[in-house]
């Protein structure tokens, strides 16, 4: 039994591990802030959720698991928040994002709407 | 129970009173409560200083924990002598205070800042009292923080640059007290004064030792503005507050020099190599240096707050080659001119006071013809500027005289030359001052000045009288400072 | 096993940092700066049953709760220039 | 002498003084208030690293079984440093203060532009 | 990354890489069994400071005046020679680690001991701060009360006033 | 009111749950302090229905399952973009239509384009959300308006009484 | 179609997250004699939160929630809090702080001690952040007026 | 009495009567009715002392211990016994030629001017029966800063420059250099109280003792060594009484009577004599007397002659002190009494010429003898007395001197002595001649002619406007009776003598 769930936080803690590499990857190779808020959702949530999984696992049926549960709910619930502020900040003072062969036909983002700080 | 605790309460009362002033939403009421409690703290220094010259050194064990593992209050001459300063000039700016800051602070800002300088006196009387290395960092922080917001409160806007500028350096200072402390504690595994004291000679003089040395010497010589660490200083001190120049002026720098005198002699031990050779080659020629260009600068001031603030400069200096000496007469001579100086200086920075609060300057061309509108002010002025040139029955006199003498003791005789010279560019700058008063008319243009009001002047006038009173008498300010000049020398060597 | 974990978490890390000094943007800062903190907080919790004292992760939840903040007052920062009003006001007279 | 065991001390330091001359050599205030920061905090990690014992655990007692024969690390230090922190946050908060009082009295928060000003007068 | 506060010209990113140092700082704590104080330096680090700073940034602007980049002699010899001591300093230092240091055998042991028997509470951190060093963590109070006072002072409260 | 005793109960429950220690001192702090917090939510207005959404009810945690797979599915695919030398990207900028009746649904259905990578919302409007996709056909995905059905599903009944004038 | 811009998420995860976050620092506050954590960590905390509120909703918004009067007031109660601990200690005989005093047994007292002061401590950080964050934000309406 | 409280008494008269001047500041005729009677208490006072002192009694008073054994102490001998007598005695005249001086000239800022005046009469009897050096010290500076607003009692540009020079020249070298000499005393003998014999004798030896004398012989600004003279010409933009007591009696005696004290007291003659480090400040002092002697002739402002007169007459003294034999030391001691009354009354004829017709210029002085001859004949008297013929005081005094040049084997001095008198006929004569026996020359009396830089405050002279007279009654009085004075000291030089022959033979 300790043998299953050792293995199955191992595997947990290296898919998560692997994906936050690969996320992190993505922050370097990507070419704007836009494209790049993806790479970081990535780590932010199956990167961060399997490797608290991984950790619930090991934790056992305890406290610890019950606060990295909180964690994780905690991320996924403030992680979406700050990029779409991101998103929203960078949209709205002016960033054109990169598009790509295709136009969707989406608004422009608006001029700066303050002055700039 | 009372006199038990006394070394407590000599903190914990005005600490107590810091928060309740702010309670008090009206600042004559806060005013009176500092004040109540500034002269409580008074009393119980001089308690305490009677008990300690009665019965020696006493320790007090806060939270009851015995030291090294708890923190220890322990009051012996020295300290004790620092905190009957501290204490007393406290209660006397504070009693002057009200009229002075009625004036220069707006009236929603009172009880905050009686606030503020209780918490400064707290913190300064606390670094003085406690035997325990951290606690003398954390109270250290106590006083600067809440100098700095003090000193921000002046009106001119050059009062926030300079307090800024404290700030910085102030914290700089600290954080390298505090990097000393730390590689003391490293060495030891004790933080308690006494304690590193007894263990320190076992482990001699390495490296973490020495370097600990530096950054302690270093760091405190920032907070006290030795000399080419002192341009913080002047800024600072000519545009705050005037009761906050007077009060920081003759308490905060003395209370640095308590630092270094205590990390010195009792933590380090007087027989402490690098010790000597850094107070002989180089605190004594910096000290040196420092009374002649601070004092030569002090002269080509225009602003007379800033002329006194160089002048400050140049007294630590005076302070800090009777220090340097190492001698028990050099030590008594810093220690004697720590008491007489901020006697003075608190003295004068109040009659200034006064002047500002009257003419609402205090540019050198501004004080023309004042010695005849007021007369009363402008005679205290010379006779605490006679104790800064140290014309002899003034204060001023009677350390110089033991630092001359203990100069010529070491044979320096540069030294000796050089306070004499010192004197002699006090002389001068003091006297700009007083010819411009007296001899020069003051200009049709220039306000209707009367005296300043009886609660200003009888509280400068009580440390000017002080300044005389104690260039007469000297078996108080001379016996107490030789007295602990030997407990430095002798206690830990 | 964890050691592994976070050694992948020490190499995302640098990388968020090499992202944050390499900007350009300031949005892109604020990018790394906030995946860096996430990736602390898996960090700490990591180390935590590395170092067999798993009890300390409240200090993960108080860095996710820090970072957030720490976010969203630059990006209400970068946006209006002002951090004290509210955001319905200001959406109402930019 | 044992070069690797200081290695940890050495890279404090050279934080230490990265921060430190941030302070005195940046003219901008916000900076130099930022460099103070950084210097405290390198100060911090200098003390909590003397403080660590190897195979040591944090100061907090483990109940039980467990615990029995666990290494602790110093307490002191870190009690030292959490009373550091606050200074420093509150040191901090009033340079900062100050700085806001700056900008409005003098237009610029550049130190050579204050001194310039200053001058001027 | 302290190189990059040094150059950096934008002062908005200067601070949140500040930010992250505190974060990394705080992490390194945490390695250093210091988890009270990384528990302290992550929220005041990262939190407190970066928002208060922030605040100032939003009132005085956020970029450095440039071409200030460059090395400046004087605070670097400063700063070296600071740097220099301390580095000799380090050289009689214990290592990092060690439990014989001196440091680890005179009053923290007793601290270790004792504190959980005499003040029945586990974290040994919080016993010292608040009972042993009592008195220290009161003066850390009023450091904070007079940074409160202090703001107070200077910024005037929060509550807008009609003058 | 029943909200501040809900919320008060969760609270509650979430301190016993980390706290560990079950003296009777530390359980009454602990009550005193949920309650405290309440007392100081109330005042500051958050105990509604956006800040407390119990009524959402089980049909969060059916939600919850589905999105969980949908992020999953996103991740496995954005990673190969990020892995693949190529860089496949084409991101696009695409207004997606949110049928939800209240806000909350809005925020629902924003947070879970930007939880799922590969698109981020943007902009969120009176009915519509503008999303910034890392490819286009994800941002067909969600045009397709899977996502958004389901969001309108979990929130159920329209609450008209909470449309928020912003 | 102009596009109205809306900002419920951000005000959306505000009002779910800051109950918790307060929660937490009451959490934090209790817990400092077991785990980490203490009065600081908590007063920062509890800060932190209420700093969140207002910078979503606004200062006005947090000042009708706390009054800045009322947390002037409550950062000097904290302070005197633990001042008063400390001289209760005296009075009942003890030096200054003495916590064995308090109670009959002087682990308990050491106890009931620790968390009065912390008490204290978290009360009067979390009022100080709570300020300073007002006077800041306070300015820069001020100065947003003018300018 | 007994003789400690009047040594107390002989300050605190003085003290309390400034005090009540300074009350009185309203009341101008009870103000200057306290001065003379004060004036006349402390001659009283300081005359009870005489009979013990004269007897060999040595009247001392501890006031208090300012330092661990450097108490603030009174010791009265022979030294300090004459020149209490002298500035005490001559205090009352010149209060009296103050009075019609000042009222005559209308100046401003009088209750200051007498109440510094008092203050400046205690410091100098301060200095007189000082017992130690430290106290000698201490007074010597309180009568540097008291005489420091009579010299800028004008109060305008020309005084404040004057003022500066003054203070800056005696503060800087008592401090710089007297006080150093001083420590270095203490430091070396242990003690600083007047013993006769001397306190470093036997202590120092070699260059030392050199160095030491010339600390103390320049740090005693006051008695105007060359080339530290210039403060004392400077001060002369102060008015004419003031010259007259404090810078022909009080302040250049102190300095030249602490130059006496130091070398009795403090070297001893016979150590000072033994070590030959007298001798080159012999030269110097010689070379003094003969400079200062030709400057003087050079000057056309009577009051700048007067000066360099003195700083002339002072060197006697120092080379009194110099020689170290007991007749030049008593010679010196004696030119201090007699030189003091017969510059005063050179000072109070310069006041009174001023007073009457605004003239401080010699050359317009012609003919001015025929019109204020009392004035002028004791001008004459006064003369006679400094260039040391008798039947005046001053032959005494050099006398002694040249007795003691002699017994010393320097006939150099001698010489120096014997030219000095020939400069000094040079230079002081040609006054009065042309005051007596040239005309005056017809617009004489104008008072436009009044240089501007005499007294721009100077009130022009009311009353019959060309018409001049002799000055004021109580000015006359006052010089007639100082000249008489000289006039007295020739005969009564004996007492003096026997009262200071214990200094120089101990």
């Amino acid at each position: 039994m300790q043998i299953l769930l050792d293995t199955l936080s191992w595997l947990l803690l290296i898919g998560g591990s692997a994906f936050a590499v690969i996320g992190a990857v993505g922050l370097i190779r990507f070419p704007d802030v836009y494209s790049r808020m993806h790479a970081a959702g990535m780590t932010d949530t199956l990167g961060a959720g399997l490797i608290l999984a991984g950790l619930m696992v090991q934790g056992g049926f305890t406290l610890v698991t019950v606060k990295l549960a909180l964690i994780l709910v905690f991320l996924l619930y403030t992680s979406p928040t700050s990029t779409y502020a991101l998103a929203n900040a960078a949209y709205s003072r002016g960033l054109q994002p990169l598009l790509g062969k295709r136009d969707t036909g989406a608004p422009p983002p608006s001029a700066p709407e303050t002055e700039p700080s | 129970m009372i006199a038990a605790n006394l070394p407590a309460l000599q903190i914990v009362l005005p600490l107590i009173a810091a928060p309740l002033c702010l309670l008090l939403r009206r600042g004559n009421l806060a005013w009176a409560l500092a004040l109540f409690v500034s002269l409580a703290a008074f009393a119980i220094a001089v308690a305490l200083l009677t008990q300690v010259l009665d019965s020696g050194a006493i320790s007090y064990e806060l939270g009851g924990w015995a030291p090294p593992w708890g923190i220890e209050y322990r009051v012996d001459v020295l300290n004790a002598f620092v905190l009957l300063i501290v204490a007393a000039i406290g209660a006397v700016v504070l009693a002057y205070a009200r009229r002075s800051v009625a004036q220069e602070v707006p009236t929603s800002q009172h009880s905050g800042f009686y606030t503020a300088f209780l918490l400064c006196l707290t913190g300064l009387l606390g670094v003085a009292i406690t035997g325990d290395a951290f606690n003398l960092f954390v109270f250290l922080e106590i006083s600067s923080l809440s100098s700095y917001v003090l000193i921000s409160m002046g009106r001119d806007r050059r009062a926030l640059t300079a307090a800024f500028q404290y700030l910085v350096m102030g914290t700089i200072g600290a954080t390298f007290i505090v990097i000393g402390i730390g590689l003391l504690y490293m060495s030891t595994g004790t933080l308690n004064m006494a304690d590193l004291g007894a263990r320190l000679p076992a482990i001699g003089a390495n490296r973490t030792v020495l370097a600990a040395f530096a950054f302690l010497t270093v760091g405190a010589t920032i907070k006290l503005a030795l000399f080419p660490l002192h341009f913080w200083l002047p800024n600072a001190y000519a545009y705050a507050p005037s009761a906050v120049t007077a009060f920081l002026a003759s308490t905060a720098t003395k209370v640095s020099i308590y630092i270094l005198l205590r990390f010195f002699f009792t933590v380090f031990g007087p027989t402490f190599e690098a010790e000597e050779i850094t107070l002989n080659n180089l605190v004594v020629p910096l000290a040196t240096i420092a009374v002649l260009v601070c004092s030569t600068v002090a002269i080509y001031q225009g602003n007379v707050k800033r002329m006194l603030a160089y002048s400050s400069i140049a007294q630590i200096g005076y302070m800090m080659i009777g220090i340097g000496f190492g001698t028990v007469t050099g030590l008594t001579a810093g220690i004697a001119h720590l008491f007489n100086h901020a006697v003075t200086k608190g003295g004068l920075f109040l009659v200034l006071g006064c002047i500002v609060w009257r003419i609402g300057s205090c540019r050198l061309g501004d004080l023309a013809g004042l010695g005849r509108r007021m007369p009363l002010t402008m005679f205290a002025f010379v006779l605490g500027g006679l104790s800064l040139i140290g014309v002899p029955l003034t204060a001023g006199f009677v350390s110089k005289w033991v630092l001359v003498q203990a100069a010529i003791e070491q044979g320096n005789w540069l030294v000796a030359v050089a306070i004499l010279a010192g004197s002699l560019l006090a002389l001068i700058y003091v006297w700009r001052v007083v010819e411009v008063a007296y001899l020069r008319p003051a200009p049709d243009s220039a306000p209707e000045a009367a005296e300043a009001p009886w609660s200003m002047l009888i509280p400068a006038w009580i440390l000017i009288g002080a300044s005389i009173y104690f260039g007469v008498e000297t078996s108080l300010s001379l016996g107490v400072a030789e007295a602990a000049a030997r407990f430095l020398l002798g206690g830990a060597g | 096993m964890f050691f592994a974990a976070i050694l992948a978490i020490l190499v995302t890390m640098s990388l968020a940092l090499t992202r944050a000094l390499l900007g350009p943007t300031v949005y892109d800062r604020v990018l790394a700066v906030n995946s860096f903190g996430t990736k602390t907080v898996l960090l700490i919790a990591l180390l935590g049953f590395l170092t067999d004292r798993p009890d300390f992760l409240d200090i993960g939840l108080v860095y996710a709760l820090i970072n957030f903040i720490g976010t969203i007052a630059v990006l209400k920062l970068l946006k209006y220039g002002n951090l004290g009003t509210a955001v319905r006001e200001l959406e109402r007279n930019p | 002498m044992d070069i690797p065991g200081l290695f940890n001390y050495w890279i404090v330091i050279f934080l230490m003084m990265t921060g430190f001359y941030v302070v005195i050599a940046r003219g901008n205030l916000v900076k130099k208030i930022v460099g103070l920061n950084i210097f405290q905090t390198s100060v911090f990690i200098l003390y909590i690293s003397m403080g660590k014992v190897e195979d040591g655990t944090a100061p907090i007692v483990i109940e039980g079984a467990k615990g029995v024969g666990a290494v602790y690390s110093n307490p002191l230090p870190h009690v030292l440093i959490l009373t550091a922190i606050v200074v420093g946050i509150a040191t901090t908060a009033l340079g900062l203060a100050l700085i806001v009082r700056i900008k409005e009295a003098y237009g610029t928060v550049e130190e050579d532009d204050i001194f310039a000003q200053d001058e001027a007068e | 990354m302290a190189v990059g506060i040094v150059r950096l010209d934008n002062l908005l990113a200067v601070v949140m890489l500040s930010g992250i140092y505190s974060l990394i700082s705080a992490s390194l704590f945490v390695t250093m069994d210091a988890v009270d104080v990384a528990f302290t330096e992550a929220s005041v680090g990262g939190g407190i400071a970066t928002v208060l700073m922030l605040a100032t940034l939003a009132l005085t602007g956020d970029t450095e005046k440039p071409g200030k980049g460059k090395l400046q002699i004087v605070p670097l010899a400063a700063v070296t020679i600071t740097g220099a001591l301390l580095i000799y300093g380090t050289l009689d230092m214990p290592s990092f680690g060690d439990p014989m240091a001196a440091i680890h055998q005179h009053v923290a042991p007793r601290y270790i001991e004792e504190a959980p028997k005499t003040t029945g509470i586990p974290n040994i951190v919080t016993s010292v701060l608040a009972s042993y060093r009592g008195y220290d963590t009161m003066g850390e109070l009023a450091v904070i009360f007079t940074a409160g006072i202090g703001v107070i002072l200077i910024l005037g409260s929060g509550r807008r006033r009609d003058d | 009111m029943l909200r501040a005793i809900s919320l008060g109960l969760v609270l509650f429950g979430i301190w016993l749950l980390i706290s560990g220690i079950y003296t009777p001192l530390l359980i009454s702090l602990g009550a005193v302090s949920c309650l405290a917090v309440v007392g100081i939510a109330h005042r500051m207005d958050v105990v509604d229905h956006e800040g407390h959404p119990i009524h959402l009810g089980w049909r969060a945690l059916t939600y919850w399952m589905w999105l969980t797979v949908e992020i999953v599915k996103a991740n496995i695919d954005v990673a190969r973009r990020i892995l693949d030398p190529k860089l496949p990207i084409d991101p696009a900028v695409v207004t997606v239509k949110a049928s939800q009746d209240s806000e909350l649904g809005h925020v629902i259905f924003a947070n879970s384009i930007t939880l799922t990578p590969g698109t981020v919302s943007m902009r969120v409007a009176e009915n519509t959300i503008l999303v910034h996709a890392i490819a286009t056909d994800m941002a067909e995905d969600v045009q397709s308006g899977a996502m958004d059905r389901r969001v309108t599903a979990m929130e159920g009944t329209v609450q008209t009484h909470l449309k928020d004038a912003s | 179609m102009p596009m109205i811009q809306r900002h419920s998420i951000l005000r959306v995860t505000t009002k779910l997250l800051t109950p918790f976050i307060l929660m937490f620092a009451l959490y934090v506050q209790f817990h400092g004699d077991f785990g980490p954590g203490g009065g600081f960590q908590a007063g920062v905390i509890f800060g932190a939160g209420f700093i969140l509120y207002a910078l979503i909703y606004g200062i006005e918004a947090a000042e009708k929630v706390a009054p800045p009067g009322i947390i002037r007031v409550v950062m000097t109660l904290g302070l005197l809090l633990y001042i008063g601990v400390g001289y209760f200690g005296m009075f009942l005989g003890g030096a200054f702080l003495d916590y064995n005093v308090l109670r009959q047994d002087p682990v308990q007292g050491q106890h009931l001690g620790i968390t009065l002061v912390e008490l204290g401590v978290g009360t009067t950080v979390a009022a100080t952040m709570i300020t300073i964050f007002f006077s800041f934000a306070g300015r820069m309406r001020r100065a947003g007026r003018s300018g | 009495m007994s003789g400690n409280s009047a040594i107390l008494l002989a300050m605190a008269i003085p003290l309390a009567g400034a005090v009540l001047i300074a009350l009185n500041a309203k009341r101008p005729n009870l103000r200057e009715a306290i001065t003379l009677g004060t004036a006349g208490l402390l001659f009283i006072d300081v005359l009870t002392l005489l009979p013990e002192v004269a007897a060999g009694g040595r009247p001392s008073f501890t006031l208090i211990e300012m330092l661990p054994g450097l108490p603030l102490a009174f010791e009265v001998e022979p030294l300090g016994m004459l020149f209490g007598l002298v500035a005490s005695g001559l205090w009352i005249v010149n209060s009296i030629y103050s009075i019609g001086y000042m009222r005559a000239n209308k100046e401003q800022n009088q209750t200051r001017f007498y109440v510094c005046f008092a203050v400046a009469i205690a410091s100098t009897l301060g200095i007189a029966f000082a017992g130690n050096m430290m106290t000698l010290f201490v007074f010597y500076e309180a009568l540097t800063l008291s005489t420091y607003p009579l010299v800028t009692h004008k109060g305008n540009e020309d005084a404040r420059r004057g003022g500066r020079t003054y203070l800056g020249i005696l503060l800087s070298t008592s401090i710089g250099l007297q006080l150093l000499a001083i420590l270095w005393t203490w430091q070396v003998a242990g003690t600083l109280d007047f013993t006769v014999g001397g306190i470093l004798n036997g202590k120092v030896s070699g260059p030392v003792v050199g160095i030491l004398l010339l600390l103390y012989m320049y740090g005693i600004g006051k008695a105007a060594l060359m080339p530290l003279h210039r403060w004392l010409p400077a001060a002369m933009v102060a008015p004419t009484p003031v010259s007259a007591l404090l810078h022909a009696v009080a302040v250049v005696k102190a300095g030249v009577f602490t130059v006496m004290k130091v070398a009795v007291y403090i070297f001893g003659i016979d150590f000072l004599r033994e070590s030959g480090h007298g001798q080159w400040l012999a030269y110097i002092a010689a070379a003094t007397i003969l400079i200062a002697s030709l400057v003087a002739m050079t000057k056309d402002n009577l009051k700048a002659r007067l000066a360099y007169s003195t700083v002339s007459q002072l060197s006697y003294i120092v080379l009194g002190a110099a020689l170290a034999t007991s007749w030049s030391v008593i010679g010196g001691s004696m030119h201090i009494a007699m030189h003091a009354m017969g510059k005063i009354t050179l000072f109070f004829c310069a006041g009174a010429i001023y007073t009457a017709t605004h003239k401080t210029e010699i050359s317009e002085m012609t003919g001015l003898g025929r019109i204020m001859p009392i004035t002028f004949g004791a001008f004459l008297i006064g003369a006679l007395s400094i260039i040391g013929l008798p039947p005046m005081g001053g032959s005494w005094s050099k006398w002694y001197l040249a007795l003691g040049a002699a017994e010393s084997g320097q006939i150099v001095m001698i010489a120096v002595l014997m030219i000095s008198s020939l400069l000094n006929v040079a230079y002081l004569i040609p006054i009065v001649a042309r005051g007596f026996f040239q005309p005056a020359p017809g617009h004489a009396h104008e008072p436009a002619q009044e240089p501007s830089s005499a007294g721009a405050a100077a009130a022009p002279r009311t009353g019959s406007a060309g018409k001049i007279r002799e000055a004021p009654t109580l000015c006359v009085v006052a010089l007639c009776l100082t000249a008489s004075g000289c006039i007295l000291l020739f005969f009564f030089a004996d007492p003096l003598y026997r009262l200071l022959e214990p200094i120089a033979v101990p």
